[in-house]
């Protein structure tokens, strides 16, 4: 967790490293915010108000600039994710072969809605506009990989199997 | 001292003939010669951001209407301020910037002294066809001096630039996107605990409408002050 | 020349309308002679009848009630006039507009309330979801700006119905918070 | 897989270019066979990776290293028969292949094809492309610069750099009359020229790689399976407006693509392509990738250009154009991927024959996207001017299960829907204009006669509104009412007045909105009520009449 964000702790955190390293290889330039905020997503999972803090520090941005930024892309999450995500497209062509139907069966079956955590933080509900994969609509990205032709079925056999897993003992980092 | 300016360029504004140097938008040549076209982003001081979309104008020939605040003039143009159209579509702007927040003037501190509401009377906007969409945008009463009620914003941005570009403290941005944009101070934290603000009032004062104002007024007591703003530019001017 | 037939109510406002109405002071006496008042809350007139020349409604469409209210007048009268900001855009009473109505009813009748805290079943009409401006349930012929509009304002208006004239622009002589 | 290592090759001259051309394919006859299997993204999303890596496998088992290469290349675009594998030389290609067919594909080679994966290339769907985009998706190895070159990769831009002054290459783009293919159209030589024209030391080219269009993704699949094209059309670019940086903005919700890319830039750097001194001439060029993180407007170009210098993807007013004052103020060329990707072959083959391909007006091939109600749903490059009924029936092979047309969807949400009585116009700019679409970026969504026009129609508003930046007060507020008042149209609860309201909204976004994204959100309205009018109509009340409620409860 980002959360004690100072420049003296992120020293020892591997994952500011490589936040700091991308604002080196851009030169500490304004221009090198979004870049910056695609790292600190990349290692932490989401973006909170530390890691802003973090960065407006040491890019000349001021902290409403920033937080105007990241809170203008839609990509950029500032809320931690489940251990899983699930993202359904919505783009057009999933959109003509049913993806709302998916979402639809999703909020009735588990309570979820887009944006979305499940309680036990297992599961995270995301949409996505388009993820150019309209040859296989209606389509669905499970933790990273894109599957097509998606089915209530197969999201119910996803969903499951991730809600079924253990719960993770308190053996992650913090 | 002698100033070297730039070419004369000659032009038609609603049949009238007009010169005017090329480094000048149409907005200030018609206002130059006597014809008001209707602004409300645009602040003499402030950089220009063409958002509001109420100084829009035609041009004879070209194929879009565009803003004359940042639209430079050209030999032989002929430009239309006020056409039916133009009304038309400027009313309908008026009517979606009070459907998208909470312009009750009655209860307004700003009431009587808003540029909004100047302009919906001078426009003719009679009612709003629109359904209201009931803002529930932030209200923060934390600073010392001032208030900040985002659901009478209209998304001008002077207080942004005026922020950034003159006070230079950059407090001021805009919250997300779309219809849920807002005017935020640093991290959206309240107003009071900014560590940026340096509590000088010029976003208070170049507001538009009664969504920044000073702490203690009334309905109808605010009453906001921009002179500053040609005077600090004309003192930077000559310190440069 | 039979006069014309004029009624006046308010649903959801302040009757701050009608006493700038009320301030026209002296010319009223030359629109008297023109007018007839059928229905109004100034005079005792228990029913709206059939047929009106002139409706002048003040406040915004709040309840059950406003609601039914002013579909019958519209159905029975000839042009329609919205006066004042809550007749015309909802003002005031729209600010609700942004809680559901229980929780409207818990701060009134609940959270505030000293003894017997409960919402009201009977007596009281049925809030709308959301308060409204006259426009979004009928039609309109005048809008008339104003929390209140001047009486002056008011009596521009009507002595340019008793001309026979839908008065045009009204943004010259009003706005809206004047 | 070609192993990456191997790409580590220096091109100075054209003699490099020939001999690693030579060497590349010295280096695939060593092989009897070549099984190619696609590894853009549609085929991934079916398991392509896991076919690769079963057939590399089952090669080695059989110890036939020597004789038979795998290898990964891009797309070969019919996605819906996914994963596709093609063994070459026969150029068999087999679709829907899985792990279980593995043995069978390699038996094949000694024993005939196998006849039940067999997907058959006389079919219209291949017949009837014609491919200068796309002409290496599907063949080359796109994680192989080796590849590209031996495909006469980079052959174009040693000529410019060698042969032709900037002007002159300027001049055959002119000449060629490509258009831009994000959608607007603007002659491309014309935005060069002006580029060229503009006196600064520091100029820039852009790559607008931000494919927002829901339902297009022409633009992912050349990335993910010739990124090389791509960076060589910039390269040229650059060369012929005098930029020496280069920057692709592309989304970041195509990660194989970025990565692609990446990998490409790399290699084209460690050749001697991109850098200090390009072919060992004067000519510097450098190319960066930056990464959108989902903004539909970023695709304008004064709010791609904000996005880049790290700030809110927001408009401005234009004039100035970019190519006056763009990127950090400089002059800036901003073309989008299919449009670089077309550079090369117009250099390589000359203006006169790009311009022979297509209509008098539009020139070349254009890449579609076909999704939707349609049979074969994937990617297609097909000459201008060809009908949309040889697009939808014969190419796309129709309706699945006898479904009946009832509209093809273009442009996204900038665009409209295209009813039957024009399946025998040409596609090409100005037709689509003509019926009230629009060109786009490529995405062509088939629609049955079950789909609900209105909420078609709403299905887009609620993209614009959603996407909208929230800079100017009609696209802001403008979209959201449009929105309402669709919403009331789908829920029967509308009446006339309101749907006049509607239009004049959708009149006054057109013509009063910053930028295109709010300019052309109403089309998709517009069109529908143009053509599918009985739609709104009769979902209609009378006015102010049976609706209980004035409003509902949000």
């Amino acid at each position: 967790m980002p959360a004690q964000a100072t420049a003296e702790t992120s020293a020892a955190d591997k994952r500011w490293k490589l936040v700091e390293a991308t604002m080196r290889r851009n030169g500490y330039r304004p221009d090198a915010l979004i870049e910056t905020l695609h790292t600190v997503q990349g290692v932490f999972g989401y973006i909170d108000r530390e890691a802003l803090k973090f960065v407006a520090e040491r890019l000349p941005v001021s902290p409403s600039q920033i937080f105007g930024v990241v809170t203008f892309y839609h990509y950029f999450q500032m809320k931690p994710q489940g251990r899983h995500t699930c993202s359904v497209c919505t783009g057009t062509a999933c959109h003509i072969k049913g993806s709302k139907a998916l979402l639809d069966d999703i909020e009735a079956h588990y309570d979820l809605k887009d944006g979305q955590t499940t309680p036990d933080d297992k599961v995270s509900l995301l949409t996505v506009r388009c993820i150019g994969a309209c040859g296989l609509a209606p389509a669905a990205v499970f933790d990273g990989e894109v599957e097509g032709s998606v089915t209530p079925d197969l999201l119910h056999e996803r969903l499951d199997n991730w809600l079924a897993e253990e719960d993770e003992g308190n053996g992650e980092e913090n | 001292m002698a100033v070297v300016r730039s070419r004369i360029k000659t032009l038609k504004i609603d049949g009238q003939d007009v010169g005017a140097h090329e480094d000048e938008t149409i907005l200030e040549v018609a206002r130059e010669n006597g014809i008001m076209i209707p602004t409300l982003c645009q602040l003499d001081g402030l950089s220009l951001v063409g958002a509001c979309r109420l100084c829009l104008v035609e041009v004879v020939g070209w194929r879009n209407l565009v803003p004359a605040c940042t639209t430079y003039v050209e030999e032989g143009m002929e430009v239309i301020t006020n056409s039916e159209r133009l009304q038309k579509y400027r009313r309908m702007i008026i009517e979606l910037l009070f459907a998208e927040g909470n312009h009750v003037c009655a209860v307004c501190v700003s009431n009587g002294n808003c540029e909004l509401q100047w302009k919906a009377q001078k426009l003719g906007m009679d009612h709003v066809r629109f359904t209201n969409q009931n803002p529930d945008r932030r209200v923060d009463m934390t600073h010392e001096h001032f208030v900040v009620d985002a659901n009478r914003c209209i998304l001008c941005t002077r207080c942004v630039r005026v922020c950034d570009e003159i006070e230079g403290a950059h407090t001021w941005d805009i919250f997300g996107r779309g219809e849920n944009s807002t005017i935020i101070s640093d991290f959206n934290l309240p107003w009071g605990e900014s560590p940026t603000c340096s509590s000088c009032g010029k976003c208070v004062n170049v507001c538009p409408t009664g969504a920044l104002v000073e702490k203690g007024k009334a309905a109808g007591e605010m009453i906001k002050r921009t002179e500053f703003l040609a005077y600090l530019t004309k003192m930077r001017e000559v310190k440069k | 020349m039979s006069k014309v037939t004029l009624a006046t109510t308010w649903l959801d406002g302040c009757s701050g309308c009608h006493m700038s109405l009320l301030d026209i002071d002296e010319r009223l006496i030359d629109i008297a002679d023109k007018i007839d008042v059928v229905y109004s809350p100034l005079v005792d007139m228990k029913e709206y009848p059939e047929q009106v020349d002139v409706a002048i409604v003040e406040g915004a469409v709040s309840s059950e009630e406003d609601l039914h209210k002013i579909r019958m007048i519209r159905s029975r009268t000839k042009i329609l006039v919205a006066l004042g900001d809550c007749a015309v855009a909802g003002n005031i009473p729209t600010m609700r507009n942004k809680f559901s109505r229980e929780e409207l009813l818990d701060v009134a009748y609940i959270k505030s309330a000293t003894e017997n805290p409960q919402h009201p079943s009977e007596v009281i009409p049925a809030l709308l979801p959301k308060a409204v401006p006259l426009h979004e349930v009928v039609d309109i012929d005048v809008f008339v700006q104003g929390c209140p509009p001047s009486a002056d304002t008011i009596f521009h208006t009507i002595a340019e119905l008793l001309a026979g004239r839908i008065p045009a622009d009204l943004t010259e002589h009003t706005r809206p918070g004047a | 897989m070609v192993k990456k290592t191997s790409q580590r090759i220096s091109v100075a001259s054209l003699d490099d270019l020939v001999n690693v051309a030579g060497a590349s394919q010295e280096q695939e006859q060593q092989y009897r066979y070549h099984i190619c299997i696609c590894v853009a993204a549609g085929c991934i999303s079916q398991n392509s990776d896991a076919v690769r890596d079963a057939l590399i496998a089952e090669v080695e088992a059989r110890g036939l290293e020597d004789e038979v290469q795998v290898k990964g290349v891009g797309c070969m675009g019919l996605c819906a028969a996914g994963p596709l594998v093609r063994v070459d030389p026969d150029g068999i290609v087999y679709q829907s292949v899985t792990v279980d067919d593995v043995p069978a594909i390699l038996d094949s080679l000694e024993n005939g094809p196998v006849e039940k994966l067999i997907l058959p290339q006389d079919i219209p769907f291949f017949e009837r492309q014609q491919k200068i985009v796309l002409e290496n998706c599907g063949i080359i190895d796109p994680e192989a610069i080796t590849e590209y070159i031996a495909a006469g990769g980079y052959l174009a831009l040693h000529k410019a750099l060698t042969e032709m002054t900037p002007s002159e290459v300027i001049d055959v783009v002119t000449r060629s009359g490509l258009r831009g293919r994000g959608g607007g159209g603007y002659p491309a030589g014309l935005k060069w020229v002006t580029v060229a024209k503009a006196e600064s030391e520091t100029k820039y080219v852009i790559c607008n790689a931000d494919e927002g269009d829901p339902g297009a993704f022409m633009d992912r699949s050349v990335l993910e399976s010739d990124p090389h094209r791509v960076i060589e059309g910039m390269a040229i670019a650059g060369y012929a407006v005098g930029a020496n940086k280069g920057y692709i903005y592309v989304r970041a919700e195509y990660p194989l693509a970025v990565e692609r890319l990446e990998l490409a830039i790399k290699q084209a750097r460690w050749a001697g392509i991109l850098g200090n001194g390009v072919f060992s001439t004067t000519f510097d060029f450098a190319i960066e990738v930056r990464l959108g993180a989902g903004a539909f407007v970023c695709g304008e170009e004064t709010a791609l250009i904000a996005s880049i210098e790290g700030r809110r993807g927001v408009p401005r007013p234009r004039p100035p154009y970019p190519a006056d004052y763009g990127l950090w103020g400089q002059p800036t060329l901003i073309n989008n991927v299919e449009t670089f990707a077309n550079v090369a072959p117009i250099i390589r083959n000359g203006s006169d024959w790009f311009a022979e391909i297509g209509t008098e007006k539009s020139k070349g091939t254009k890449v579609f996207a076909l999704a939707g109600q349609i049979v074969n749903t994937g990617l297609i490059e097909v000459p201008m001017g060809i009908t949309l009924r040889e697009i939808v029936f014969d190419i796309g092979g129709g309706l699945p299960d006898g479904r009946n047309y009832k509209a093809v969807q273009t442009g996204g949400p900038s665009g409209g829907c295209v009813p039957e009585q024009f399946l025998d116009m040409p596609v090409d700019y100005e037709s689509l204009r003509e019926v009230g679409s629009f060109m786009g970026s490529g995405g062509m969504i088939v629609m049955d006669d079950s789909s609900s026009m209105v909420e078609v129609a709403r299905y887009f508003m609620e993209f614009s509104m959603t996407e909208s930046c929230g800079k100017c007060i009609p696209c802001r507020t403008g979209t959201r009412q449009m929105y309402d008042l669709l919403s009331k149209v789908v829920a029967g609860e509308a009446s006339q007045s309101e749907l006049n309201l509607l239009v004049e909204l959708g009149d006054l976004l057109q013509n009063t909105c910053l930028c295109g994204l709010g300019k052309a959100a109403p089309n998709p309205v517009v069109s529908t009520m143009q053509y599918f009018e009985d739609e709104y109509l009769e979902r209609l009340v009378d006015d102010n009449g049976s609706a209980d409620e004035p409003a509902g409860e949000s």
